[in-house]
């Protein structure tokens, strides 16, 4: 009786959270209905009781595929009044077909099964019967390879769901280290060859760099101007280069 | 003659030849791509094409030194299960019907391969790799006894055939294709239907118990229209015969070549391997509707010839011309075994196997003579890019030596005795008139219209003094243009004064079709 | 002696096969020895060969090998040797020698040397092949050999428009009566099953009275369509009328050509096919009257065309058509001896023209037009002569060979009783008159008269060379002495046995030859008995008085018969006809099946139009396709939901 | 008045007749067309679990924890798409999508 009991009070509300998903104007709120039948779903799916999967439904479904959904509504920046405009137009058909599908399946239930669902009500499992253990049972003997197939199609839509929301925005700097690690000296830097200069310190930003580190290491500076390191300032900013593309 | 196929049988005992005949070239084709297309890998690829072709084609001569001519019985069959489920079965063989097929195959494409040589610039290596593809899958289609089998290979043909026209060919090249696919692909639907209400009835795919299945007139007679459909158009029968200009003109030298030699012969085969034995009765009902319109490819087209201004598609409608021969001494044989002319009492059964030898030589003859006719073609286009006729005129003076070679390759084409051309079409003339009289006589016109298309062609095109600047640039032959030509030359002479090892291979073959299409299977 | 035989053809093969393909690296010189060499053991086995059926041999025939088997069918390549052959093979290859020897001075200083003497010796193979077969398959084979060896050296000036037109016309008129000679043999096959000459011939007489139905409710003997069948063949290389068009446009390839195919060998390939199977035609007289009307015919107005023509060649060539149209008749009227007999003079007296014609034109550097010759005589007294000996043995001067052959054949015609008979007689006997009214004609208005000859030619004038001179005096013998030599044993003596059969009742050849007391009486008898001679006389008178006495009387006859003068130069308008009709016909019927039927009706309404139809309905259906995915979706929900109504309630 | 199977299987069917209906409605609103097939699939679920309990046989349940997988798979690549989509087109009207449309 409060099996009874409980199966109406469920199912009702689980019809109209569906009713709540189909109709109403923010799709905010049609997620939460949305969310609300699943965890109803789970509840009947308890009364089956198929307890595994009720709670998977909610840690999956509730958890993490209705969040998700939450996620993009709320990310996306959409404009619902654009969307409802001919809201009613396919309502027609729409019940229409809703009543023809009923009709179907009604009519194969009543008319077609009533020798199987005589025995409607089912044998109560034996004592000490875990769900998640038969389940476990089955799935990981006979069902190994669809099971690991399942883990496959779950990677692959992992990867697929990147792949399709990456996006390199063009100018973004981002760091590529294996080319920062793979520079060599010859990339940074350059041995220069300056002329001796008469006039030291008036012709060219390179010499006169060249002339005052060569006055630092020596107070001779004719002599050491004949061969000295330059770094020169293109080199510097060549070598920013490999380390930063994209 | 015993030692010559038991000798021959040794050398191949054990060796699953016809598998390494179809798959070989398929290797090979993939080899060529695999090698790449840059240049380096295109001069890699042509190599391994043409070595791959050669090797083939001696692969496939102990073929013949190894055929037993005194028997019906399929020959180096392979067998193997395919696809259980269904009983389809990987099997091959041949007997004396495709065993020429197959070589005038594996002696075509090298030739093939040697006139793309040098001429092909764009994408080389794809161009070679498709021809080897061809190759493999044309064997597969003359040596599969499986139906499913053999519609495989018959449709995966199509294939690197719409490719190599699409790609190498001329201007309206996409036309071209098109048509070429929707015309043979609009054909092959209905035999696949065909193929499988067969297999429903006899419960395999294997093409020999399909000819000892029991029918009804009423299934012969849509069975026989479906096959029909596929074959007349590859033959191709008048009125489904407009695609072969149009892909003979716009696709490449290579491609013509192996589309008249051996593309057409497998309409012509099909009608062998599978209309006549597999549905005699509904063959005889409706052989004189095929007679006719043989009748009418032989006469209508050859006028039609008789007006183009493009040398390709001359030769295209000529070949339709002498296809209908092949189709006429196939199915003239029902008439034949009906009585036709008075002689036909004392004379029947030779009649029927002269029509019938006649129609299968015609079919390797054409092979070899059309074959070498658009390579001439190819010849003169390389140098001028120009197939109108009006736009040569005195070749023999730049040309000589190609001159000599086209003049006899037409005058073959006329059917002159001594060139195989002859053969054929004299032995399904003297078949016909067991048939009757005015058969032979509409068939025999040919030597009339045959010889007036071809001639018109060399007189306008080889013959006459210098037409324009263009023909007085013109280069002769080099050896490796010489050589391909050559190479037919020879053969086409050769089965022109002494077509009995032809005929010896088919003899007893043929001799067992005609017994087993003359008992009905009501 | 089958190694004999087989070297007799082989040897021009070789020969021809050798020079033709290695034809720069041997030369000039090593071409025409090589060719020659080849043409000379053919015609010494040849007198072998002669020698050996004149002493008395087996006839031989036997296969060489087997070309094919179909069914119980055996197609074998072989040799039937008997006297015939054996008179054949003799001919054609002394006339074959005596042309390569003359090319080599005619051809000198011409561009395809090596390949005009690789095409004469592959001639000489073919027609070799021709006559010693023993079979239909083999006889077709040289049959068409020939046509093609012809086609290629007619035209041989490639670069002349004149000449490859002529050379496809020859092969096309060729090949219509190809297209008869294979109903015919097809026929003979598929009564008798067999294409061997034995037991072809075997089978005549049954098949006489066998009847095949051709149009519904006319019934035919099958012996008479496959007569008839093979006559058509006859009729095109024999070029009798109305397929003989061909034969004086073929006059475009060079001189020797002329002579060797174009009058001794190749069109006497029809005459020597109907005598080789006069076992057939024996028993069928509607094709003996067929042949002897047309015969008769072809001889006396192709005879006249050779009076109002201006080419020295053509002249001569429609001399030829007049000579074949009384072998034909000859054979109409059972006289295949006859017919035989003078194809072999006419063989040699013919050649003899033709190469005397062609040094004539060497001499004048090409010129063939009569009107610009004349008054030849003292520059070329050995052409002069030998021209002379062939005029009169082609006229039948009593004595000469061409008397004998002819003489002979007019008193068999004159004897027949085949119906039609009649007809050839007169015909004939009106043809010798114009046989030497045209003849003297070309002789008087080349050699004798004034000079016509422009400067430029005339500064060079002079004797052809000895290569040129020999072979017309080679020819001149035989043309003088051999009827002379020949009549009585070859005619009259039985000399061809078995080989020609004649029905006792038709036998009249030896009606002729009762009367016959060696060829001096001939003479007598022929000059007692017949017409003829004095017709020839005649005939030459009147040359004489129209192109020696009166220059000027042609000229004024011309005007005043204008009517039939035209007439006569349009060829009775068998040219104009073809070309104007039927090839025009053929062309415009080509042009309108391709254009209308194929690429209008087929292509258009058929192919492109399907296609059309199918873009006019995709463009209806596209409406449908709105573009919307939703759409979609929802059809693919209502057809569900609609096939699940169809599951649940419809089952 | 016991529970049986033909309680949940009408649930089933009532919840699938109105998913089917909300995609009708809901024909502009990609989002919304993504949660009505999921309402979809979660009626297929009751079905599977409602026979698998009468039957006593876990297959069903198994089939259930696959179409679990695949639907989370299935939501998580198409709102992937979704996300691409509305960057591209700053939209996710069904109606502004007829590329389709030639």
């Amino acid at each position: 009786m409060i099996t009874s009991l409980l199966f109406y009070a469920f199912s009702l509300i689980l019809v109209l959270s569906a009713l709540g998903v189909i109709t109403s104007r923010n799709p905010v709120h049609s997620a939460l209905f949305l969310v609300l039948a699943f965890v109803q779903s789970a509840m009947l799916w308890l009364l089956l009781e198929a307890e595994f999967l009720a709670v998977v439904l909610v840690l999956v479904y509730v958890g993490a595929v209705m969040v998700l959904f939450l996620f993009v509504v709320m990310m996306l920046d959409i404009n619902v009044e654009e969307l409802r405009t001919g809201f009613t137009r396919y309502v027609p058909i729409g019940a229409a077909v809703a009543f023809v599908v009923v009709l179907e399946i009604g009519h194969v239930i009543w008319f077609r099964s009533q020798d199987v669902l005589a025995v409607a009500t089912p044998e109560p499992y034996p004592a000490g019967y875990s769900n998640t253990q038969a389940l476990g049972s089955v799935l990981y003997t006979e069902h190994v390879y669809a099971f690991e197939l399942a883990a496959m199609i779950l990677l692959l839509a992992i990867v697929a769901a990147i792949t399709l929301t990456m996006r390199r925005r063009p100018g973004l700097k981002v760091q590529n280290i294996a080319r920062q690690v793979a520079v060599r000296r010859e990339d940074r830097v350059r041995l220069v060859k300056v002329d001796p200069v008469t006039d030291s310190g008036t012709s060219s930003n390179q010499s006169r760099i060249a002339s005052n580190e060569s006055r630092a290491e020596s107070v001779d500076s004719q002599t050491a101007s004949n061969a000295s390191v330059s770094v020169s300032k293109e080199s510097v900013t060549d070598s920013k280069d490999p380390g930063t593309g994209d | 003659m015993q030692a010559r196929w038991v000798a021959g049988r040794q050398a191949v005992s054990g060796f699953p030849i016809l598998s390494a005949l179809v798959w070989l070239p398929i290797l090979a084709g993939i080899a060529v791509l695999a090698l790449g297309s840059g240049e380096a890998g295109a001069r890699r690829g042509k190599l391994v094409a043409l070595v791959a072709s050669t090797v083939v084609f001696i692969l496939s001569l102990p073929l013949y030194f190894g055929f037993d001519v005194t028997t019906a019985e399929m020959q180096f069959v392979e067998r193997v299960s395919w696809i259980e489920r269904f009983n389809v079965y990987y099997h091959l063989g041949l007997d004396g019907i495709s065993l020429p097929l197959v070589l005038l195959t594996t002696l075509l494409t090298p030739l093939v391969v040697l006139a793309g040589w040098r001429v092909i610039q764009l994408r080389p290596a794809q161009y070679f790799a498709a021809f080897l593809f061809m190759e493999g899958l044309m064997i597969g289609v003359f040596a599969a006894l499986d139906g499913l089998l053999f519609y495989v290979f018959w449709e995966a043909m199509l294939v690197p055939m719409f490719i190599i026209i699409g790609v190498w060919g001329g201007e309206r090249r996409i036309y071209a294709t098109v048509k070429f696919f929707l015309f043979t692909f609009l054909g092959s639907v209905f035999m696949l239907v065909a193929l499988i209400y067969l297999y429903l009835q006899a419960g395999s795919y294997a093409i020999l118990a399909f000819h000892d299945l029991p029918l009804t007139m009423r299934e012969q007679q849509w069975i026989f229209v479906a096959f029909l459909l596929a074959f007349a158009v590859k033959v191709p029968m008048w009125p489904v015969h407009t695609w072969l200009p149009d892909a003979h003109v716009e696709a490449p030298t290579g491609g013509s070549v192996i589309l008249a030699a051996v593309l057409l012969k497998m309409g012509g085969y099909g009608f062998v391997r599978f209309s006549l034995p597999i549905t005699p009765d509904a063959s005889a009902a409706l052989a004189g509707v095929i007679i006719v319109l043989s009748l009418i490819a032989i006469i209508y087209i050859a006028f039609v010839a008789l007006a183009q201004e493009d040398m390709k598609k001359l030769i295209a409608y000529s070949s339709i011309a002498h296809m209908g021969f092949v189709t006429l001494g196939f199915f003239v044989v029902f008439q034949i075994a009906l009585g036709g002319t008075g002689g036909a009492g004392i004379f029947g059964g030779d009649g029927a196997m002269l029509a019938l030898q006649g129609g299968m030589v015609q079919m390797i003859s054409h092979g070899l003579i059309s074959g070498a006719l658009f390579l001439c073609v190819g010849v003169m286009y390389d140098r001028l890019h120009s197939r109108q006729i009006a736009d040569y005129g005195g070749v023999v003076n730049t040309m000589p030596r190609f001159a000599a070679l086209m003049v006899f390759f037409a005058l073959a084409n006329a059917g002159l005795p001594g060139t195989s051309g002859f053969v054929g079409e004299f032995l399904v003339i003297l078949g016909s008139f067991q048939a009757s009289f005015w058969l032979a006589f509409l068939a025999a016109t040919t030597l009339v219209f045959g010889a007036a298309y071809t001639l018109w062609l060399v007189k306008r095109v080889v013959f006459g003094d210098v037409a324009n600047d263009g023909v007085a640039s013109l280069k002769d032959v080099d050896s490796r243009e010489f050589f391909y030509l050559a190479v037919l030359a020879a053969g086409v002479l050769l089965l022109g004064v002494w077509p009995a090892p032809l005929l010896e291979v088919m003899e007893v073959t043929l001799a067992n079709l005609l017994e087993h299409v003359q008992q009905t299977k009501l | 002696m089958e190694g004999v035989y087989l070297s007799i053809i082989l040897a021009p093969l070789a020969a021809s096969v050798a020079v033709g393909l290695f034809g720069s690296r041997v030369g000039r010189a090593g071409a025409h020895w090589i060719t020659i060499v080849g043409v000379s053991i053919s015609f010494v086995l040849s007198l072998v060969v002669l020698a050996d059926v004149l002493g008395g041999a087996e006839v031989y025939s036997g296969a060489v090998y087997q070309w094919g088997q179909v069914g119980g069918l055996s197609l074998e390549i072989g040799f039937l040797i008997d006297h015939l052959t054996a008179l054949m093979i003799t001919v054609v290859s002394f006339v074959s020698l005596a042309v390569h020897i003359y090319t080599i001075g005619y051809m000198a200083d011409d561009d395809g040397y090596q390949r005009f003497f690789s095409y004469i010796s592959l001639f000489t193979f073919a027609m070799l092949t021709l006559v010693m077969s023993n079979n239909f398959l083999q006889l077709f084979f040289g049959w068409e050999a020939v046509g093609v060896v012809s086609y290629l050296l007619i035209g041989f000036w490639f670069k002349r428009e004149t000449a490859i037109f002529a050379n496809m016309k020859a092969f096309l008129v060729n090949r219509v009566g190809d297209f008869g000679f294979l109903l015919g043999i097809a026929t003979l096959l598929a009564f008798t099953g067999s294409l061997d000459y034995q037991t072809v011939f075997g089978a005549a007489e049954g098949l006489a009275d066998e009847r095949i139905s051709l149009f519904s409710g006319t019934e035919w003997s099958v012996l008479t369509v496959a007569c008839l069948g093979l006559f058509v063949g006859a009729m095109d290389k024999s070029a009798q009328m109305p397929l003989h068009v061909w034969l004086p446009d073929s006059m475009e390839g060079p001189t020797p050509i002329s002579a060797l195919i174009h009058a001794a060998t190749m069109v006497t390939a029809g005459i020597f096919m109907v005598a080789r199977m006069s076992p057939l035609f024996e028993y069928s007289q509607t094709a003996l009257s067929v042949m002897l009307v047309i015969g008769a015919t072809t001889a006396i107005f192709t005879g006249l065309l050779g009076v109002v023509q201006q080419d020295i060649k053509r002249i001569v060539a429609y001399s030829t058509l007049s000579q074949l149209g009384y072998m034909t008749v000859a054979l109409g009227a059972s006289a295949y001896a006859a017919g035989i007999f003078h194809l072999m003079t006419h063989a040699f007296f013919k050649a003899l023209l033709f190469l005397a014609a062609g040094s004539v034109i060497i001499a004048l550097h090409h010129e063939q037009d009569i009107r610009k010759m004349g008054g030849l005589r003292k520059y070329m007294p050995i052409t002069y002569w030998t021209s002379v000996i062939g005029t009169l043995a082609l006229i039948g001067f009593p004595g000469f060979s061409g008397f004998y052959s002819k003489d002979a054949l007019i008193e068999a015609v004159h004897l027949s009783a085949t119906p039609g008979a009649g007809y050839a007689y007169w015909c004939v006997l009106l043809g010798v008159f114009v046989t030497a009214l045209y003849s003297f004609r070309l002789l008087f208005v080349v050699f004798h008269g004034e000079e016509r000859i422009d400067q430029h030619a005339r500064e060079h004038l002079k004797e052809s060379p000895k290569v040129v001179t020999v072979p017309l005096i080679l020819l001149a013998i035989p043309s003088v002495v051999i009827g002379w030599i020949t009549i009585g044993p070859v005619l009259f003596g039985g000399f061809f046995e078995d080989s020609i059969f004649v029905l006792a009742q038709q036998d009249v050849v030896g009606l002729v030859g009762e009367e016959f007391h060696g060829a001096a009486a001939f003479i007598v008898h022929a000059a007692t008995h017949s017409v003829a001679l004095y017709l020839a006389a005649a005939g030459a008178l009147v040359a004489w008085f129209l192109y020696i006495r009166r220059p000027d009387l042609p000229g004024i006859l011309q005007s005043r018969l204008a009517v039939l003068h035209r007439v006569l130069d349009n060829k009775y308008y068998f040219d104009w006809f073809n070309e104007n009709v039927v090839a025009a016909a053929t062309r415009m019927l080509a042009g309108s099946l391709w254009r209308v039927a194929d690429a209008g009706v087929i292509d258009g309404v058929g192919i492109n139009g399907s296609a059309r139809g199918v873009r006019y309905l995709a463009g209806v259906v596209r409406t449908l396709q709105t573009g919307y995915l939703y759409h979609y979706a929802f059809a693919m929900i209502i057809g569900l939901t609609a096939f699940l109504v169809w599951l649940t309630f419809g089952g | 008045m016991t529970v049986t199977i033909s309680h949940y299987l009408i649930l089933a069917a009532v919840l699938f007749s109105m998913s089917v209906a909300g995609i009708f409605i809901n024909r502009k609103n990609v989002i919304l067309l993504l949660m009505c097939i999921e309402l979809m699939l979660l009626a297929v679920n009751f079905n599977f679990i409602a026979f698998s309990r009468m039957l006593g046989d876990e297959m069903g349940q198994v089939f259930v924890f696959f179409i679990l997988t695949v639907a989370a798979a299935e939501a998580a690549i198409g709102l992937a798409i979704l996300v691409v989509l509305f960057r591209t087109r700053q939209s996710i009207n069904v109606e502004e999508l007829d590329t389709l449309r030639g």
